[in-house]
């Protein structure tokens, strides 16, 4: 058995609303920055998985991703291995 | 003062020399090893000691009616009749909410309630009294904004609503923001359970949340050491709360009581581990071992003096007879709680931390606790009283503020779209008021109410504090913030069962400081003596204050009372067209500390309004007599803004104007926004004035008819020797009439708290 | 006899209390059904009340549909069985695709706890017959972070085809609210939706507490009317009647 | 001037208590789920910046995560480039 470390990466559908983005822009004046845009607010998950190789904990990341940690109505996700391989 | 490298560890502990002398004595002469010294620390913090106030506080009233459990116990407790008790209890979590406003409130909110449900009770309420500098200042905004959604997102997710507490604007918290949080709770009288830890043989049972390095040193050196901004040694690891654990915390506490099942109970809050281990064994006599290995921990290799002071919230410690340990666990496990058996009631009066049987402590339970050190420090008042209201309150008309002179309208205008009077819709809608089903008044309209499901009966709180008064004078401030929270509760037709408090003051080893908290302490030993309520419990926070200054001496109160029939509940709002507008009491010179003085500034002559503690009891015995024999169709006090913005207020929540004659004897600024004390605005249905004005008198007690409720304007006419001539005398230019539409009133009173802070978008 | 009328007890729910209250007013027997129970004892009808059923930090409602118990709702709805779900029982219900449609952060991100007015679109429904009239405006609180109704442009409008919006935020005179009146629709629902049913009909979801607006001394009675509807409906379904709406597809 | 994505990602510091992370190993058991450990759940936002180069836009997410996006005391943060450059 060998650990994966994973990264899931939750954001809004494109045409969902999403009023944190919406927050964030609209706090930008406060701070005086310029030239931000298209501010998209979601999730970020990591976790570390047992297995007997990648693919194997890939499987399982892919099913927490999809059942649990987003709802495909409106959120779509994308799996990033972060390494840290025991 | 010398550099960390070569301070001695009892001085970075925040122990003085002295102390560390007394703990030598306590150890029959010997050094205390390092975990000793950390377990002394937090135990002998101002947080957790009350060194500096225990002598003040052995002075306040604690007897009454139905007292079944005092200071000194999680909460207070006080006999409703039908074999239900009410437990409840206010505390601070000021410095934490400094640091990190969201999780400061929150896990403010976390530990009174773990103060009420260890009682017992289930908790079914909280009250938050907030205080803050200047809205109008970012940093401000962003600590209004986080502790507002650190409360609610805390109690709303518990499930116990938040019916009512209070927000203050005052310069002097500029760099000290005041949370204290009340909770309520109900129990039935034979479940009441006391956080000892009885028989020698007994298991310590630990359940909740695993043990993390949250707050190490929170207790010993946030809670007493002045707090600086950017001082990162006096920064602890920010403690999280967990609400959904909370939950589970109380439902699993509760059924253990319920099947009887532990033998004592004590939550786990500042001094974590040490401290409920300290508290148990000391209030039984006994001692405690515990084993250190089997404290289960959230984190690897933790030093054994972070698991032993470690505040971690969300934590519950159980005295269980060993037979009952399996069932105990039962209960726990079900609850998706993490239990264990982490050591075991001795007979030999310590407090010892064992590791694979290598003994790494052992330190008399008392001598953490009931014999902890005392200081009896030194109080003296400043050289000249300052006659003004509190530190950075304009003494002079400011410009962007209503001056004297201005037309008594826009004055009342201003006040109520003031930020310490407009509607507080903005902060409480944040909150879930309603949950639990027993919501009969919620935030907005004076003291909360809830009815007890399967009686009449209906439980009464409010909390009041009035640090404006307090600057000028400690003792008046504390006895008029007592005056003010139990006439709340008296003028809904409730009893005032009893008094919890939270003591915010500064510096105890600043003569001036402690002098203003004993000065706060006799004005509200002498108040609740008066008023003939018991204080049942409360909390002390010392050393508020920033490197701008002190805070205001701030006496925060809570008054829980008790309304026997719900349906006789009388309310602020005016209640029909036609009703006969009666003030109870008079009127005493003196605008120092009132909400027209902070925004018009104070005259050299103003003094502050007096109280006479008789005729407070006097006003409230007679209101409440009053609304028992349903005279009374609406009954509102005189407070902040005096006696117009609370005609205001009776009229916007009665959706009703009203015309009134106010008779003049001095200023009309005075007669107008004047806050002196035991002052009532009622309205009578007209047939019944005559009864009101009887029984008045067999009370003692002044009432005068002002007018009558109905139209879609306020009109206040000043008639007398004080309307014209003496208030130019006086220095007053305020006009003598007053006219105002209901719609401007409102739209005012609506906005104020947005505009001022920013968040209306 | 009085109808065994479920509540299903998820570690973090903090209505059920209230809600066993109301259906004992309603004149239903009540039953706390545990989250961890595969089975739902024989009960006439299932409620799932507010509350935070696991904390619900991730997502509203998200983790309690894989408990024990929501199998066997899923299981009891399937085959006509009748479910109502208040505020975080709406959020669990939307989760378990039991009824249509998301629940998102309230528009101005801030949680609301506060009273607001619904109407019911029908009164031909399980939850809504007892009801005086369609259209009249109830008064009851909400306390929510995440009652934002949403679903796509077309799923609205099948929902609006086939009935299936059940209440809608009105104001106080029983107009329908706008998506951005912050009054009458403070969370800025979509098509102010506040409740709908499933295609079956004998599954309804709505954000605001009924449960909470059954008693005058608590300021309200309006939202007693929804708990007799299932009540009564309950004990038709247990006389033997089928309980589904009578005009849904 | 050009337009750079990125993603700046939000967790929780290691020792501070992460409730959502323990909701979520809380329900493993109700997926069925084995072998999943240390979940830490934190916030990723996505945005666009304007700027003559990266190193610009870099500094303005820079900002932006440190003063708005992310809560020192017990957050901590990282930038990530994700292209999307136009
Ligand atoms: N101002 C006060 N007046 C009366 N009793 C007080 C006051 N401050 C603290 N107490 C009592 O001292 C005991 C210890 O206070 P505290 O440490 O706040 O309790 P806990 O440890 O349960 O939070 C409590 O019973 C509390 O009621
Ligand atoms: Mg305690």
């Amino acid at each position: 058995m060998t650990s994966y470390r994973f990264a899931v990466n939750v954001t809004p559908k494109p045409g969902i609303l999403d009023p944190q983005g919406r927050a964030v822009e609209g706090s930008l004046d406060h701070l005086g920055i310029e030239g931000v845009r298209s501010v998209r607010v979601g999730r970020r998950v990591e976790l570390t998985v047992e297995a007997a190789d990648e693919t194997a904990a890939r499987v399982v990341v892919e099913r927490l991703a999809s059942e649990l940690l987003a709802n495909p109505l409106i959120e779509s996700y994308a799996i990033e291995a972060i390494g840290a391989v025991t | 003062m010398p550099a960390l490298g070569i301070d001695p560890l009892h001085r970075r502990l925040g122990l003085t020399d002295d102390e560390l002398r007394a703990i030598h004595e306590r150890l029959g002469g010997r050094e205390p090893n390092d975990l000793e010294l950390a377990m002394f620390s937090v135990m002998w913090s101002e947080h957790c000691s009350y060194k500096s106030s225990k002598p003040l506080l052995r002075t306040l009233p604690t007897a009454g009616d139905g007292v079944v459990a005092g200071p000194g116990e999680n909460a207070g407790v006080i006999s409703l009749g039908d074999g239900l008790a009410v437990a409840f209890k206010i505390e601070s979590h000021n410095h934490p909410s400094a640091v990190e406003p969201y999780q400061g409130a929150a896990t403010g909110v976390g530990g009174i309630l773990r103060d009420i449900f260890t009682m017992g009770a289930r908790p079914i309420a909280v009250l938050d009294a907030l205080r803050f500098g200047d809205p109008g200042d970012v940093h401000t905004r962003h600590l209004v904004d986080g502790v507002v959604r650190g409360v609610g997102g805390y109690g709303n997710c518990v499930g116990i609503p938040t019916v009512g507490g209070e927000l203050v604007f005052d310069p002097s918290y500029q760099g000290n923001p005041l949370v204290n949080v009340m909770a309520i709770g109900l129990l039935d009288e034979r479940r009441l359970t006391l956080a000892a830890a009885p028989g020698p043989g007994n298991l310590v049972v630990l359940f909740g949340s695993t043990t993390g390095r949250d707050g190490i040193g929170g207790a010993s050196v946030l809670a007493s050491a002045t707090f600086t901004h950017d001082d990162p040694l006096k920064r602890p690891s920010v403690q999280v709360g967990d609400p959904f654990a909370e939950k589970l915390l109380i439902e699993a506490s509760l059924e253990l009581i319920d099947r009887g099942l532990v033998e004592g109970l004590q939550d786990l809050g500042a001094g974590g581990i040490t401290c409920a281990t300290s508290e148990t064994a000391d209030r039984a006599g006994t001692g405690i071992a515990v084993d250190l290995d089997a404290i289960p921990r959230r984190e690897p290799d933790m030093e054994p003096f972070e698991v032993m002071i470690s505040e971690s919230q969300e934590r519950m410690c159980a005295i269980v007879r060993p037979d009952r340990w399996e069932a105990v666990r039962e209960v726990c496990e079900r609850w998706g709680l993490p239990v264990a058996v982490i050591g075991r009631v001795t007979d030999d009066g310590d407090i010892t931390v064992e590791r694979d049987a290598t003994e790494l402590a052992r330190v008399p339970a008392a001598s953490l606790t009931s014999d902890a050190i005392v200081h009896e420090r030194l109080g003296r008042a400043p050289e000249h009283r300052r006659n003004a209201p509190a530190p950075g309150v304009p003494l002079s008309p400011s410009d962007r503020l209503p001056e004297r002179g201005m037309d008594p309208g826009a004055v009342l205008l201003v006040l109520v779209g003031s930020p310490n009077l407009a509607s507080r819709r903005a902060v409480f809608e944040q909150y879930d008021s309603t949950v639990g089903a027993d919501t009969v008044v919620g935030p907005g309209h004076g003291a909360a109410v809830l009815r007890i499901k399967g009686t009449t009966k209906a439980i009464v709180a409010s909390t009041d504090g009035n640090q404006a008064v307090s600057a000028i004078d400690p003792y008046a401030g504390a006895a008029m913030s007592v005056a003010e929270a139990t006439r709340n509760v008296s003028i809904t037709g409730a009893r005032p069962l009893g008094v919890t408090n939270c003591l915010n003051y500064g510096d105890p080893t600043r003569p001036e400081a402690f002098w203003q908290l004993s000065e706060g302490v006799r004005g509200l030993g002498d108040a609740c003596r008066a008023l003939g309520v018991p204080v049942t419990g409360g909390n002390v926070s010392l050393y508020n204050e920033s490197p701008a200054g002190s805070i205001a001496p701030t006496p925060e109160i809570g008054v829980v009372g008790l309304l026997d029939d719900v349906n006789a509940l009388v309310g602020p709002a005016f209640a029909a067209d036609g009703d006969t507008i009666v003030l109870v009491g008079t009127a005493t010179p003196g605008l120092s500390g009132s909400a027209y003085a902070a925004l018009a500034g104070t005259a050299a002559e103003d003094g502050l309004p007096s109280l006479d503690l008789a005729r407070e009891a006097a006003v409230q015995a007679f209101i409440r007599e009053a609304i028992g024999r349903g005279l009374v169709a609406s009954a509102q006090d005189v407070a902040g803004g005096g006696l117009a913005v609370a005609l205001a207020e009776c009229a916007m929540w009665g959706g009703r104007g009203a015309a009134v004659r106010v008779p003049t004897a001095m200023s009309p600024a005075v007669e107008l926004f004047g806050e002196s004390p035991s002052r009532i605005v009622v309205t009578v249905t007209p047939r019944f004035v005559p009864a009101l004005v009887l029984l008045a008198r067999q009370h003692g007690v002044p009432v005068e008819t002002l007018g009558s409720v109905g139209g879609d304007r306020l009109v206040i006419q000043l008639v007398g020797s004080g309307a014209t001539g003496a208030s130019e005398e006086r220095g007053s230019t305020v006009a003598d009439e007053l006219d105002v539409p209901m719609t401007a009133l409102r739209h005012a009173w609506d906005n104020g708290l947005t505009r001022a802070l920013g968040w209306e978008d | 006899m009085p109808v065994r009328v479920g509540v299903v007890v998820f570690p973090g729910s903090n209505c059920d209390r209230d809600t066993l209250h109301a259906l004992d007013l309603a004149g239903a027997e009540p039953v706390a059904l545990w989250h961890e129970s595969a089975t739902l004892d024989g009960v006439a009808a299932v409620i799932l009340p507010g509350g935070f059923a696991y904390g619900d930090y991730l997502r509203a409602g998200v983790i309690a549909r894989f408990s024990p118990v929501m199998r066997a709702v899923a299981a009891f709805a399937d085959d006509g069985g009748l479910v109502l779900g208040i505020c975080n029982g709406f959020q669990v219900l939307a989760e378990a695709g039991l009824v249509p449609g998301a629940l998102l952060r309230n528009r101005q991100l801030r949680f609301l706890g506060r009273d607001v007015h619904i109407a019911a679109e029908r009164l031909d429904t399980p939850f809504t017959h007892a009801l005086a009239a369609a259209g009249r405006p109830l008064r009851m609180p909400i306390a929510h972070g995440e009652g934002c109704y949403f679903a796509d442009d077309s799923t609205l409008d099948a929902l609006e085809a086939d009935r299936q919006v059940l209440f809608r935020y009105v104001s106080a005179a029983g107009e329908r609210a706008g998506e951005d009146d912050r009054d009458a629709n403070p969370n800025g629902s979509l098509r102010a939706i506040a409740g709908v049913l499933n295609a079956g009909g004998n599954v309804a979801g709505l954000m605001p507490h009924p449960e909470r607006a059954s008693e005058s001394i608590l300021g309200s009675d309006a939202g007693a009317g929804i708990i007799r509807s299932l009540v009564d409906s309950a004990a038709h379904a247990a006389a033997g009647g089928r309980a589904v709406a009578v005009g849904a597809r």
